[in-house]
């Protein structure tokens, strides 16, 4: 069925809430999976995340990509630099100077790899974004939301299975 | 900037200096100077002054050793001096300038190329693209590189003496290093000339300012790559040589016979300086 | 002081209510206190002094500042000595992050503020020395109309790129660090402050998938940050290293300077804990717990700072390089000596004051003992450049000249310049992680629970091994 | 010699005078009159070829005029872009050198040596060098001034004519002198026609640094004033304080021959003198004096070598034989062993020369000091190997007459007296280097009318009553006749090497015929100015100075192209007519126990160079101190008075006292303290005014027994710390030792020879 509705959960105690989850993931509403859950928390949760099973990251590719980039392609770049800047100073010593250019080279993976990071984490992250209506300001306090994307028949079993968690406020949106 | 360019030629740019460097020296200008026959009357000195537009500074900059003296005329005293009472051997002058090194040390430092190795194996400065970062005085072991502390311009040529400014080198302005430059102008003018006649410049045609005006000759100016030159007999006669001559491996020890006046200032460094200087000579009296 | 006395080994109370956390933290964004103004006011005036010396010698020429020999002087030693302070933060924090060294929370983003201001301080100076400055930008490798590169050997075209590399990459690694307390902040503000939060934070509002690729992202920085770091101050230390003169030769320089730079980074966040202690009263989150730590911390990089200086002299007294000796020498018996023992004097002495933990724990002795440290860094960064610019290997260029005002004026300055970007900073951005306190507190409530579940009544635990624990458990 | 330059080597160009340049550094372009062009159209360039027609062409705006200045149809003796080297004499010592001056776009740009001129070869030394810059000071006068109510105020040229005519007219013509420096060739020739004309025969000859006495002394004893030194030839020369590569009668040439003495065989050079000079610190042994007992070692020398059988000249024998080793030693401060030593060198090595300098002729018994020194070449029969005859000046009337003090303290003692109504000064600054004691200020308040031809408002020039300025010597025309004459006669001619830069400033010998027009207009109507007169001058030239019948045009340009014209002189042979010698002991004085060297400098020389910035920045060749005075003293004195480097001393004779910065220095008697020549200036423009001290001025007024010229190096001094203390400014200030490094390395000169000895 198609989803329609998203509802977010708002919890106090975060073993509740790593419970209500567990309750989600053991099917107690039919349709429901967790991949439908998203968690929402005022801090790194990785025993609530842990609930949600494993989510993988993929960061690291961007980061290796853009160090390997910025290694190979810098040193390429300043030897090539070098070889058609020939009156370059000598002092005796080569045109391409390897020493130099892998000191160089080895910064500028840093950088590759520190930019690339920042690339993958706004696209992994879906940023910048705007917060969708049903965010609370609490969760940046102290409280921890569920956010469930529902079809209609889901709706009321999963308000149930909040309120037997302990959920404080619960806020309900239609999907476009 | 090409990689084709990078691959067409990569054993060369591998070159440094021991394996004859990447460039193919046309000329390697180079000087021997005969301390037996410098008498440290400063007429070299002079002479830089007027032929290279060097500013005077006046006492106070002086004092902060602000000075331009590309030429300068050292003077040491024996080192058992302190025993002695009075200097009975006199004293050891040097003519000290840039000794243009083969393998210059102020080269490499340079943060924007703005000092580098001609194909007339001298070490040029370019003003223009100086920044004054001072990397290359401080990593200059002889400290011949001279800054423009000040806007000179502005201060050492009240008019009329501007009128004397030679026309043929620029004035430094404020920010930018300066060193001897073994008379570029004067080995342009000879190249220039050689290249209309269709000849190669020859030895003795022309010379520096500080050479042509030493009244003892004991400057001697010319280009290390003419074999027939007088510099490179003299330095042949007292068995210097060359880094790029020499090849692999460098040896500052040379010299088959010990008793050849022929030494390099700071050889033991490596700079590979294209200025030889024969050794003072005394009478031994005392 | 009691209620300290009475946590004296905790870290950070455990029973901190996070809204409390909240307000305290975000407390600092508001009304100013009147020791801030003055502050600001003292900072406004160095800066004024310093931009005028430095319109002067822009006007005049660098004779204002510079002799011969001593190309270099003031100008280079303060750089340094700002590339320096700028290590703590960001190295400290990233190496701290990855061994799950969970006491760097409250105090790593002033570090890390400090790290990048003091950058951009540092920055300055190659750019004021130069004797043409307005061509400074000749030094960056731009694709050039002329077919003219800088100089890809020169050590000082190596500063460009490691500078800028580690500038870009600390700002980054402060700001993804806060993106959540800029939401947090956003959350929180009215007016002007939720518009410019708003847009900083990105949208941020802590969802699973944003912690997950945000605890990976932050971590790989923070791998990344270790050896850029380390790589940074080997290269400032190459403008010297990778020269030909006697006393800047020395192949001990750049695990040298990385120490000397962690060494006054370190000393500079005890200065600055103490302040923003006191300014913001931040005694809840800045406790003696951690000053004490990071007091350690000083001390031990202390002592790795003094063996590698009796290392720099035993290798130059064995090896048998006359020039490297006479500068030696000179440095300490000649002009410069009284200036070098008191940088021994308060770089090697001075530290063992951070042994004892009664004067740990006192926070004024504290305060005078971190800036004289840093005074002794400072002092340590001035002579490496100067005895050997004084001495070297032509004896007839052999001179001992000393600062002029102009110099001194510039270098003061500086100072005015980071004070005026840090207090800038505490004012717009929370200079304590509240995400992170919240996290600290949290732990270590779970540990105080769980441990006395497992019968460690009162024993607190080391964060991460409480997290090993959690993943094994699950 | 690099002539034609195309390219400059920097990218940035370089603003050249005729395409002018921003505002501070615009420059009056030279005016050039068609008269003056088309006469330097008749000028000889030498050597020079010019570059062929792929020159620049450039359109240039000069600023201030608007005129666009093109290029392709310049000036005709200008060829832009190209230098060209004229041929002219080097006026700033008396040595007589002659120059190559580059010239480009009409400005003199540097000046070399004149290659053909065997006084010099080619060389040139510093001062020589910076003849640019006293050309182009910025301190030169361009306008006439007149005293008026006690002040100089700037005239018109037709003026300051008209108040010359009226005044020297008035004035009784034997009451007029003139007081010049060395002045030689058709200039020395008309001051001499124009006193002639005038009826008078004051002309005073004033130089600080010269060789009067030593004049006096080969006059009498080899019957030549100035024989030929030939120092290449010598084994060993042995110098009194005779500092000939420095300042000493011809310093170029000598150094050219310092060279050739070096190398080969290699000649040994010992040097006996209270201050190490130049000379001195190029000595193979270098032997400090007591100030004033060189006399009474050249006689201990003297009579060292009687022991070893030398024979001496009977009038000599008295003086010799009082002066035995062991007593000279105790005298001179110079160990019974180096008087023997020196004795068996110069045994060993003939020939020898032995020369004599002002220490040495600058005392009370200087003449017979000297003649002490004479009496070693005698003995060692040196007279006819390395001091031959040059025989008599073909042209005596253009010999130089030679400066003096005997002449200054003459001077003085005339306007004393109030014999002289006007006076002509030119190329002496009197009021400079007379000492307080000859009361010279005060006395010339007794001239009614002084003159002074000058390019500098000097010391004198401010006591004048009329300053005319002169041109200076790049802008000026002149023959000159060096005193010291080497191998080759030559008269060196000097032409202009550019247009003047004051309009209107006459050269001397424009101002001299004026002069002379003013009293024999007849006589002289034939030359319109000094050039014609020259011009007339090489015309009247004997036959055998036309080698291939040369026309008087031919031979002028001939002779203007090499810059000299070679004379033939029929050398003679030399006496030894020694004389009797007698030097008295010198009594200790112990309220003055110091004696004052006033010690010249290559560089500033007698302090007309002081305005000289190029000089000024040129450090001393021994003390490395720059823009300063300083007193010598050696440490042993130094320490007795409690002084360091840097402290101010004051230094009293019984005629006045000066205070000067110490600089401590072994190369100095112990009973010595030397003070540089050339700073203390009063006047002289912006670079000279205000440093240093001018030790001239508290000499005594004693003078040397024979000659009358002042004892210059007689005086005695105390000196007492002020307690005042300044740094000296000097190069490579902290250091005197290479610290164990190879940068002078010595060899010995045994090995030398063994090497590369011929």
């Amino acid at each position: 069925m198609k989803k329609t509705r998203r509802i977010l959960g708002l919890f106090g105690n975060f073993d509740e809430a790593t419970n209500a989850i567990y309750d989600i993931r053991a099917s107690k509403i039919a349709g429901l999976s967790v991949d439908d859950v998203t968690l929402i928390s005022p801090i790194e949760h990785p025993e609530v995340e842990e609930a949600l099973g494993d989510r993988p990251v993929r960061v690291q590719y961007f980061t290796f990509c853009g160090g390997l980039f910025g290694l190979v392609g810098s040193w390429l770049w300043i030897s090539s630099a070098q070889a058609a800047f020939l009156v370059q100073p000598q002092g005796g010593k080569p045109v391409v100077t390897l020493v130099s250019n892998f000191v160089l080279s080895y910064e500028m993976m840093i950088l590759g790899g520190v930019l690339s990071t920042l690339i993958g984490f706004l696209v992994g992250a879906r940023l910048p974004s705007r917060p969708s209506t049903l965010y609370s300001e609490k969760v940046s306090l102290d409280q921890v939301g569920i956010i469930l994307e529902l079809d209609d028949t889901q709706i009321e079993p999963a308000k149930n299975l909040f309120r037997n968690h302990k959920v404080l406020e619960i806020r309900e949106e239609v999907m476009k | 900037m090409s990689l084709d360019n990078l691959t067409k030629d990569w054993s060369r740019y591998r070159k440094g200096i021991e394996e004859g460097g990447f460039h193919n020296y046309e000329h390697r200008w180079g000087m021997a100077i005969d301390l037996n026959a410098c008498i440290g009357c400063n007429a070299c000195s002079t002479a830089c002054y007027a032929e290279n537009n060097l500013a005077v500074v006046g006492k106070e900059r002086f004092s902060k050793g602000h000075y331009m003296h590309w030429m300068r005329i050292e003077r040491y005293w024996d080192e058992d001096q302190a025993r002695e009472e009075f200097p009975d051997q006199g004293a050891h002058f040097l003519p000290m300038l840039c000794q243009q090194c083969g393998a210059a040390p102020c080269e490499p430092v340079c943060p924007v190329a703005a000092t580098y190795h001609t194909p007339d194996g001298l070490n040029a400065q370019v003003y223009n693209r100086c920044i004054g970062s001072r990397y290359c005085s401080n990593n200059c072991p002889y400290r011949v590189r001279y800054f423009n502390f000040w806007s000179y311009p502005e201060s050492a040529w009240p008019e009329p003496l501007n009128l004397q400014l030679n026309p043929d080198i620029t004035v430094r302005d404020k920010g930018v290093m300066e060193k001897c430059t073994f008379c570029v102008q004067r080995i342009r003018t000879a190249k220039d000339k050689a290249k209309m006649e269709n000849r190669k410049v020859k030895d003795g045609e022309f010379t520096t300012a500080c050479a042509q005006a030493c009244p003892t000759s004991a400057i001697h100016f010319g280009d290390l790559m003419d074999a027939e030159s007088a510099v490179t007999q003299l330095w042949a006669k007292h068995q210097v040589k060359r880094h790029d001559e020499q090849g692999l491996p460098v040896s500052t020890q040379h010299k088959q016979n010990p008793a050849l006046r022929g030494y390099r200032v700071l050889e033991e460094l490596n700079t590979d300086p294209s200025v030889m200087y024969l050794e003072r000579v005394r009478e031994e009296l005392a | 002081m009691k209620e300290t006395e009475l946590h004296h080994d905790k870290d950070i109370r455990d029973d901190l209510a996070w809204s409390q956390i909240n307000s305290d933290i975000l407390k600092s964004l508001e009304n100013p206190r009147r020791g801030y103004w003055y502050t600001v006011i003292g900072c406004l005036v160095l800066l004024a002094i310093g931009i005028t010396a430095a319109v002067l010698q822009y006007r005049y020429g660098l004779g204002m500042a510079k002799n011969h020999p001593h190309m270099w002087n003031l100008y280079i030693a303060t750089f340094i000595f700002w590339i320096g302070m700028s290590h703590s933060g960001t190295l400290l924090s990233a190496i701290l992050h990855i061994v799950h060294a969970d006491w760097r929370k409250p105090i790593y983003r002033f570090a890390e503020a400090m790290t990048t201001f003091s950058l951009m301080t540092a920055l300055l100076f190659p750019v004021i020395h130069l004797g043409r400055l307005w061509n400074f930008y000749w030094v960056i490798p731009y694709i050039p109309a002329r077919g003219t590169w800088p100089n890809f050997r020169s050590p000082l075209s190596w500063d460009g790129f490691a500078i800028m590399t580690y500038l870009t990459s600390s700002a980054l690694f402060l700001y993804i660090g806060m993106l959540p307390d800029l939401a947090i902040a956003r959350d929180n503000t009215t007016g002007w402050r939720k518009k410019l939060y708003s847009t900083l934070s990105l949208g941020w509002y802590g969802s699973d998938r944003q912690w997950r690729i945000f605890r990976k992202a932050y971590m790989l920085m923070a791998i990344f940050l270790i050896p850029l770091a380390v790589s940074v101050h080997s290269i400032v230390s190459s403008d010297f290293a990778m020269s030909i003169m006697p006393g800047w030769h020395v192949t001990t320089f750049p695990p040298y300077f990385v120490s000397g730079a962690l060494y006054s980074g370190c000393a500079a966040i005890v200065t600055l804990f103490i302040l923003l202690r006191y300014y913001f009263r931040w005694e809840e989150y800045m406790t003696l717990a951690i000053l004490e730590k990071i007091c350690k911390l000083t001390f031990a990089i202390a002592m790795v700072w003094t063996y590698l200086n009796l290392v720099e002299f035993s290798s130059v007294w064995y090896g048998h390089d006359i020039y490297a000796k006479e500068v030696l020498w000179s440095k300490m018996t000649g002009a410069y000596a009284p200036a070098f023992w008191s940088m021994m004097f308060f770089g090697s002495v001075l530290p063992f004051t951070l042994a004892f933990q009664k004067l740990r724990r006192h926070i004024p002795t504290m305060m005078a003992v971190s800036i004289l440290l840093n005074v002794g860094m400072w002092l340590e960064r001035w002579m490496i450049v100067s005895p050997t610019l004084a001495e070297s290997f032509y004896p007839w260029a052999w001179d001992v000249l000393w600062p002029t005002l102009t110099s001194w004026a510039i270098v003061l300055g500086s100072f005015g310049w980071f004070g005026l970007l840090f207090l800038t900073f505490v004012k717009i951005f929370p200079s304590v992680s509240m995400y992170e306190v919240k996290e600290m507190v949290y732990h270590r409530k779970l540990a105080r629970e769980k441990g006395a579940a497992h019968g460690h009544a009162g024993g607190a635990q080391p964060a991460f091994s409480l997290s090993m624990r959690k993943e094994d458990g699950s | 010699m690099s002539g034609n330059e195309i390219k400059s080597f920097s990218p940035a160009p370089f603003r050249s005078i005729l395409s002018a340049g921003s505002a501070t550094q615009a420059a009056p372009l030279p005016r050039i009159e068609r008269r003056d062009f088309l006469k330097m159209m008749g000028w000889g360039t030498v050597g020079v070829t010019l570059a062929g027609c792929d020159l620049p062409s450039t359109v240039t705006l000069e600023e201030g005029k608007e005129t666009v200045v093109s290029y392709l149809s310049p000036e005709e003796y200008a060829i832009p872009g190209v230098g060209v080297w004229y041929a002219s004499a080097c006026l700033q010592c008396p040595a007589g050198c002659g120059i190559h001056g580059r010239v480009r776009e009409g400005l003199a740009l540097k000046l070399e040596g004149n290659p053909d001129s065997p006084v010099n070869r080619g060389k040139l030394c510093q001062m020589g060098q910076s003849g640019v810059q006293t050309h182009y000071n910025p301190d030169r006068l361009g306008k006439p001034q007149l005293r008026k109510h006690g002040k100089l105020v700037d005239i018109s040229w037709d003026e300051a004519w008209k108040v010359l005519a009226e005044k020297v007219g008035a004035a009784s013509g034997a009451r007029v002198a003139w007081f010049t420096g060395t002045v030689s060739g058709h200039q020395a020739v008309l001051i001499g026609e124009h006193l002639e004309a005038l009826g008078s025969k004051h002309h005073f000859v004033h130089e600080v640094i010269n060789n009067a006495v030593g004049r006096a002394v080969n006059q009498d004893v080899l019957g030549e004033a100035m024989p030929r030194l030939d120092i290449d030839k010598a084994k060993l020369v042995l110098s009194f304080g005779a500092d000939f590569l420095g300042t000493w009668v011809s310093p170029t040439h000598f150094a050219t021959e310092y060279a050739k003495f070096r190398s080969g065989t290699r000649g040994v050079l010992v040097v006996a003198e209270p201050k190490m000079s130049l000379t001195g610190a190029n000595a193979d042994l270098w032997l400090a004096v007591r100030p004033g007992t060189e006399g009474m070692l050249a006689l201990g020398i003297a009579h060292a070598l009687m022991k070893k059988g030398v024979s001496v000249p009977e009038a000599a024998r008295a003086a010799v034989t009082a002066y035995a080793p062991e007593k000279a030693a105790e005298i001179t401060g110079i160990s019974v062993q180096r008087i023997e030593q020196v004795a068996a060198l110069l045994k060993q090595h003939s020939p020898s020369l032995v020369l004599a300098g002002a220490t040495v002729e600058g005392q009370e018994q200087g003449y017979q000091a000297a003649s002490a020194v004479m009496l070693l070449n005698v003995m060692l029969g040196n007279v006819g190997k390395t001091l031959v005859s040059r025989g008599e000046f073909p042209f005596p009337q253009l010999s130089p007459r030679t400066g003096n003090t005997r002449d200054l303290v003459a001077f003085a003692a005339a306007a004393k007296d109030k014999a002289l109504d006007v006076a002509f000064f030119y190329g002496a600054n009197p009021v400079y280097t007379a000492p307080d004691s000859l009361g010279l200020v005060a006395a010339l308040q007794n001239i009614p009318f002084k003159v002074v031809l000058t390019q500098f408002p000097d010391e004198t020039a401010a006591q004048a009553d009329l300053v005319l300025p002169v041109a200076s010597s790049l802008e000026d025309w002149g023959t000159h006749v060096a005193d010291y004459q080497p191998e080759q006669g030559v008269i060196t001619f000097q032409q202009p090497l550019m247009e003047g830069l004051y309009p209107g400033t006459p050269g001397l010998g424009d101002a001299l015929l004026k002069l002379l027009k003013m009293r024999a207009a007849q006589k002289y109507s034939a030359f319109n100015d000094y050039f014609s007169y020259l011009q007339n001058a090489v015309a009247s030239l004997p036959e055998q100075y036309r080698a291939g019948g040369l026309t008087n045009k031919q031979l002028w340009e001939q002779t203007l192209q090499k810059g000299l014209l070679t004379v033939d002189s029929a050398p003679g042979s030399l006496n030894t007519n020694v004389g009797e010698i007698t030097l008295n002991e010198i009594k200790a004085d112990a309220e003055y126990p110091l004696r004052l060297i006033p010690s010249p400098r290559l560089g500033l020389w007698d302090g007309r160079h002081a305005n000289i910035p190029w000089l000024q920045e040129a450090p001393d060749q021994i003390s490395k101190i720059v823009w300063d005075s300083w007193a010598e003293l050696h440490p042993s004195t130094a320490a007795r008075l409690g002084v360091q480097e840097g402290d101010v001393v004051e230094i009293a004779s019984a005629h006045g006292a000066i205070k000067v910065k110490v600089y401590v220095f072994k190369g100095v008697h112990p009973d010595a303290i030397a003070v540089p020549l050339g700073q203390g200036h009063e006047e002289y423009g912006r670079y000279a005014k205000g440093l240093g001290v001018n030790p001239l001025k508290i000499l005594s007024p004693a003078v040397d027994a024979r000659t009358g010229e002042l004892a210059l190096y007689g005086t005695r001094v105390n000196a007492t710390r002020t307690g005042v203390h300044e740094e000296l400014v000097k190069e490579g200030r902290n250091n005197i030792s290479q610290r164990g490094r190879k940068l002078v390395a010595t060899i010995t000169a045994e090995q030398f020879r063994r090497t590369e000895g011929v």
